[in-house]
């Protein structure tokens, strides 16, 4: 998280946090661990009333930023999201909230967007898909436009909350262009089955479109155009997924701190164990540079600045190694109990190492490090 | 196999024994099921766990019956009196069969050993046969809610009553200790004596009146560890090991044992690896394939890697063993041993999850043997936690092995109850 | 960049500022040499070295005329009294321009910061202007042998004598000595109190008479380093810096100083980045296509593991000094600077060494470039070594910045002349 | 180094190291650090005598093994150099004079293999060549066989002791097999040209054949036949060179820990530094993995077993890494001086690196792993 926040962001950040305390203590999290949603409906609707899902909407159409740096303060949320193991589409229903902002008909405004603001319909992002097409980017589910009908083909894994959404917001392939269609659950012909997840609180699901008909009113923006819009969402979702990781390992690295102070082990505490200390002294370079990279894409996404996909990708490959390595080495520090149900530590852990995962792999983002490296070094 | 060189020559000999060997266990013993690892299964019910752990107990029995239980146990006590060479042999010869793999570890070492190592002959006598035939299964209460590394701080206190003692306090981290007879119990015999002074061990009934258990839910599934609360439990001094208050004496060997459960004698080894943690490579390759990235090379290069571990640990741990026999090692080079099946485990979870890709964290049913390597890797430190850490081996490795200054045990030199157990104030 | 927030409106703004460097800058300064990287080169003769260096102390008066240098330095003592904005202002303009490499480290930092934290008046004006004009260039002689991190043991004494002190002792790892004018020098001006309480920092001509000098060659070739023994070296009492015995004082903030160059405000660093260790990324793929490694995907995956490194460094540098700034970290957080300089150095080197292929270890002319990553290989640990190494600076994390206990320290609390500096038998 | 040696074996591993502590200390190392050869030539002849070179070669032929293992004693050999940072083509030299005796004609044992033997004359073997052929049994040097004439064309690097040999036993391919031909350095055609290395003890070149003619009795083993011949060869090479490489680390690990007990820090050893006490820990585990792994493959090869290539490799790629990683933190604990080249540790460590690029990479060998992994798995 930022060092320097302005008083609004302050108070708005320090009001989810509260609002996540109260809502969805540990005790909370876990008594809905079996649940298929994972939340009520009335904490989402409550949470999009602080604002979670209108970040990234203009203030024509109900929305507005906290600071003016919308993508910054919706990271604020995904910190503290990561920081209690909250759960929720969060990521998925800001991005589709602010797409209909950005390319969104006045009818699809009027009708879908106005819920989504509210809470009262959740909006989800089908994007990922399963392999062998799962790289990040990679789509092929297809959008076949005839006449004033758009027929969607093809298959949709993993998709956050699939099970609870209203909305499902579907990126589709046009031929070589890509094409986006807002398409209502309750749509014949879309199946929806629940995925298992390593996650305890946040719920994923696989959609199957099996040619599905839409009027042509459902599609987002152009046919085959939406490109530069499916580019600008994934770079949100990998700012915002990065924020989360970093809420999450932030928590674990405190707790973990407080326990190497309070636990003695021959009369000594953890904390006096050198070995132990230069782990510490690595966890903390490791959070820092994570927070810092965090920020920076951020920061980049948000301005639009052409360096943003190498922060992103720098972000993921070292907050997706490092971070993983940080939460594991505060279970090994907890020892035995570390790896139980019964402590909370793994509340945090498995938020990190999904996110490792979500939006390109540690090696999938290194790989585009080093092909955009090529580039300059030709450029040059 | 340089074993063969330390053979008694009054025994039946190593070749003659493996020979005898082969033809029984081809005769009596399925094949392994490649898909099965050894232990318990977090993915089965507590009923399906019970009729397979049954049902390894008989198979304990047949191979009492046929002379192959406690292969280097004396005959006065239903062993067979051979060599580590004859179990080494074993080991080899069984490679690929069925074995009662929930049977050797902690019931024939670390607690069969002990009692071997410091019972009484009655003690032997009682307990030993009963062990070997696969009708008691013993477990440790050892470990102690907060107790950490420090197994010589244990705060379960033993009081004495006429001929018997009373045991007060709480266990931890017994393996199996709900399924278990009994259960070897270190407890604290004198508190006014600095920590390694005032100990003792007992021969405890795992289910004994008094005993409350509680089975601890791990984050990678199943509850095969379980916590239990000692409330005056009544354990007659005959079921206590060595001498009084000298109970550290047994629980620094016990400590040795637990470290070297790789390279010990008395359990089934199949094939005499030592990385009892690590995920078959073959099925490493298995979920590459599955996962789509048999083809990457990079996902090639992780399996070489744990392959190459794997192989090297073999041979480094018969390495630690002779070393240990010749005496080039002294016996803490066990934690040599420890530290090695520690390191390959986790780095053998995580190549896992690296070739699970995306199915490693989000998955549908027919992903669920792709999906389990993503809950495997949640709880991948397991490996460098039970047994001892990693951390203490390291300690024992430069200071015991190395010969390094130990380091400040500020409760060492301090009667027990005066020992600092926290911040006194924060 | 938040940094413009903290801007003194008093002074020329940092936007102003900003296009004045630009302007000056595109008019007078050539273009880097994309494959030169900073300071000294192991493959240049010493009279290349010299020619360089000279050439470099014109650039640097270039600046002083201009304008830019001592961006942060007080006008009094010949700097322009401006921010560390501005200074990392004039960073970002310089991006790809010929700078004075030679003359940053240990010149403006350490050396040049201790003076002006702690000089008198007299000793500024006397030292400062001919360091920020390019006519005086500074080193340390700080680290003794012998010595390893335990700076505040310096050995080397001074003894006083009327006006003057006589230092005798030994220096070591003094970076370019052999082509300096001055070595700020710690020295024990007390040996009957604990070490931290007998100390004394002076102001030494590097050639100063009873000075001698010995050049260590590098394993990875070069002899940039040198050791200087001190035999009656007279400094006058008025090159002395602060009070008497009150060295370690000066010592502590010298040390931060050299652990914190990745920050600081005094040297010029392009783009702001703090590796100053790492070969340049795009150096890393001109290696592997000439090795012809590009198109293996474990090479790609390891080029873009340093390039994802070295883009965190930039914003955790940047984050580590605004911690500082804004009291989130306090000083002695510039120690996760020197750590991340450090571990990163080693990782890109290491790296480089793997795509070179067999061209690392045996080469012909023509793979010469490739032949140099397998030399740099061998003393690829230097960079968690030269400028405190990486252990201290794990220490100082933990202690000073997390609170932890401090390590023991035999040697505090006794007169120094009584400390343990060896076995006593073995 | 095996943990039980025969008395004969203890005798000979004895011998060379009291010999190469006296003839190549440290001094004298350095004194040749710009040497062309490296070593003078009676240190090679007096090497000879003590059986360097005739361990793989069979009693009729003048050689003959220490123990019955062949393969074994010259690993003793081998470690030893290691350990004393020894110059000479140890591993060439053994293995032409061996291959000679397994597949020479008596003309030629007759004329070469008694000077190798003696010492009188040096064999190295050219095998490796450069990339894009650098790849571990890569051969496309040419030998085309007309009449009782061989024509070799092609070229060679890194060759051992190029410089210093007489004989080259040059590995080529003739169409899908391979042959072996012993040239003579003095042959027209032939050109050496020495190499940089970063071994300061070991000397290596490059041969280039341009369409060099010798008679077809320079012929080694059947034309196109060689492969088992020359799979021996590469096999005994891996195992004596990861015997090398562990000798080194021993010396170094020895060295160091030595040091940590001696060198005094705030009034305290190295030693007693909780931090370094559990790399020392680590390092002392690799070491004897590493001397466990290189027996293990040594005996594999030397009994000619099935799995003897997955042992190489596995040696190849765990010793390749971490007795890298062990000599770097050894440079690592001595500070400032274990960078200089006034220290002896780069001598090791020179010799440590040079080993883990010889005769495949980490990344080869363990791809060869999965290789053979996918193999296993399909038998099954």
């Amino acid at each position: 998280m930022e060092l320097e926040l302005t008083s609004d962001q302050e108070f708005f950040a320090e009001t989810t946090r509260k609002f996540l305390e109260d809502k969805t203590p540990v005790s909370e999290l876990r008594a809905k661990r079996n649940d298929p949603a994972g939340f009520d409906r009335d904490f989402w609707v409550q949470g999009a009333e602080l604002g979670w899902t209108s970040l990234l909407v203009s203030e024509e159409d109900g929305g507005g930023s906290i600071s003016g740096r919308p993508v910054a303060d919706l990271a604020l949320v995904g910190f503290e999201f990561g920081n209690h193991a909250a759960p929720g589409p969060l990521v998925p229903a800001a991005i589709v909230a602010g797409a209909l902002s950005r390319a969104g008909s006045d009818e699809q405004k009027g009708e879908a967007l106005g819920a989504l603001l509210s809470g009262a319909a959740i909006g989800t992002w089908a994007f990922s898909e399963p392999r062998p097409h799962d790289a990040l980017g990679d789509v092929t589910l297809s959008a076949e436009v005839t006449g004033d009908t758009v027929r969607l083909s093809g298959v949709k894994a993993p998709v956050e909350s699939a099970g609870q959404a209203e909305y499902f917001f579907v990126t589709a392939r046009t031929g070589d262009g890509l094409t986006q269609v807002l398409v209502p659950a309750s749509t014949p012909g879309v199946a929806v089955k629940p995925m298992h997840s390593i996650d305890l609180t946040r719920r994923f699901g696989r959609l199957t479109f099996d040619g599905v008909e839409l009027p042509a009113s459902a599609v987002v923006g152009e046919v085959g155009r939406a490109g530069a819009d499916v580019d600008w969402q994934t770079q949100v979702a990998v700012a915002v997924e990065l924020s989360e990781m970093v809420g999450a390992m932030d928590r674990a690295f405190k707790m973990t701190l407080e326990w190497a102070f309070d636990r003695y082990s021959f009369g000594r505490p953890l904390a006096s164990y050198q070995e132990l200390k230069h782990r510490f002294a690595d966890m903390k370079l490791w959070l820092e540079a994570s927070h810092a990279i965090a920020d920076g894409a951020t920061d980049a996404v948000g301005e639009a600045r052409p360096e943003a996909w190498d922060l992103l990708s720098a972000g993921k490959a070292y907050v997706g190694h490092y971070g993983v390595e940080l939460m594991h080495d505060c279970v090994q520090m907890h020892g035995g109990i570390g790896v139980t149900f019964e402590h909370d530590m793994h509340l945090y852990l498995r938020r990190v190492v999904l996110g490792s995962r979500l939006y390109g792999s540690v090696a999938e983002h290194r790989g585009r490090l080093t092909s955009s490296l090529e580039q300059k070094e030709d450029a040059a | 196999m340089t074993d063969t060189a330390t053979v008694d020559t009054d025994v039946e000999s190593v070749e003659e024994f493996r020979q005898r060997a082969r033809t029984w266990i081809r005769a009596n013993l399925a094949p392994a099921d490649a898909s099965s690892r050894p232990g318990p299964r977090a993915d089965r019910t507590d009923e399906e766990e019970l009729a397979e752990f049954a049902r390894q107990r008989g198979l304990q029995r047949q191979l009492f019956d046929a002379g192959f239980a406690g292969i280097v146990v004396p005959e006065e006590y239903g062993g067979q009196g051979l060599t580590p060479a004859h179990a080494q042999a074993f080991n080899e010869e069984i490679t690929g069969f069925d074995y009662p793999s929930m049977l050797q570890i902690p019931n024939f070492t670390p607690c069969m050993a002990v009692i071997l190592a410091f019972g009484s002959h009655e003690q032997k006598l009682r307990h030993v046969p009963p062990i070997l035939k696969g009708e008691h299964y013993w477990v440790q209460y050892l470990s102690e809610p907060g107790g950490g590394s420090d197994a010589a701080g244990a705060q379960t206190v033993a009081t004495r009553d006429g001929d018997e003692w009373l045991l007060n306090g709480s266990k931890i981290w017994s393996s199996g200790a709900w399924r278990a007879d009994y259960g070897l119990t270190l407890a604290r015999t004198n508190v006014n004596v600095p920590k390694h002074r005032g100990l003792g061990v007992f021969l405890v009934p795992a289910h004994a009146p008094g005993i409350e258990m509680h089975r601890i839910e791990m984050l990678g599934g199943g509850s095969e560890f379980c916590q239990e609360f000692f409330v005056d439990v009544r354990i007659p001094e005959s079921e206590r090991l060595g001498d009084v208050d000298d109970g550290w004496t047994i629980g620094i060997r016990w400590l040795f044992f637990e470290r070297s459960f790789a390279l010990s004698p008395y359990i089934i080894r199949p094939g005499g690896g030592g990385d009892a943690f690590a995920p078959s490579e073959a099925s490493l390759v298995r979920l590459a394939r599955k996962s789509g990235q048999i083809d990457d090379p990079v996902a090639r290069d992780q399996i070489g890697e744990v392959r190459a571990d794997s192989l090297v640990a073999g041979f480094a741990q018969r390495r630690i063993a002779q070393g240990m026999r010749t005496g080039y090692l002294n016996d803490q080079g066990a934690a040599l041993s420890r530290l090695l099946a520690g390191v390959n485990g986790t780095r053998s979870a995580t190549v896992a999850f690296e070739l699970a890709g995306q199915a490693g964290v989000a998955w549908d049913d027919e992903d669920d043997d792709i999906g389990q390597r993503g809950v495997s890797f949640l709880s991948r430190q397991a490996g460098q936690i039970g047994g001892g850490t990693t951390e203490m081996a390291r300690n024992v490795i430069s200071e015991r092995v190395l010969g390094m200054p130990r380091e400040r045990d500020n409760s060492r030199d301090m009667p027990w109850r005066e020992v600092p157990k926290g911040p006194s104030s924060r």
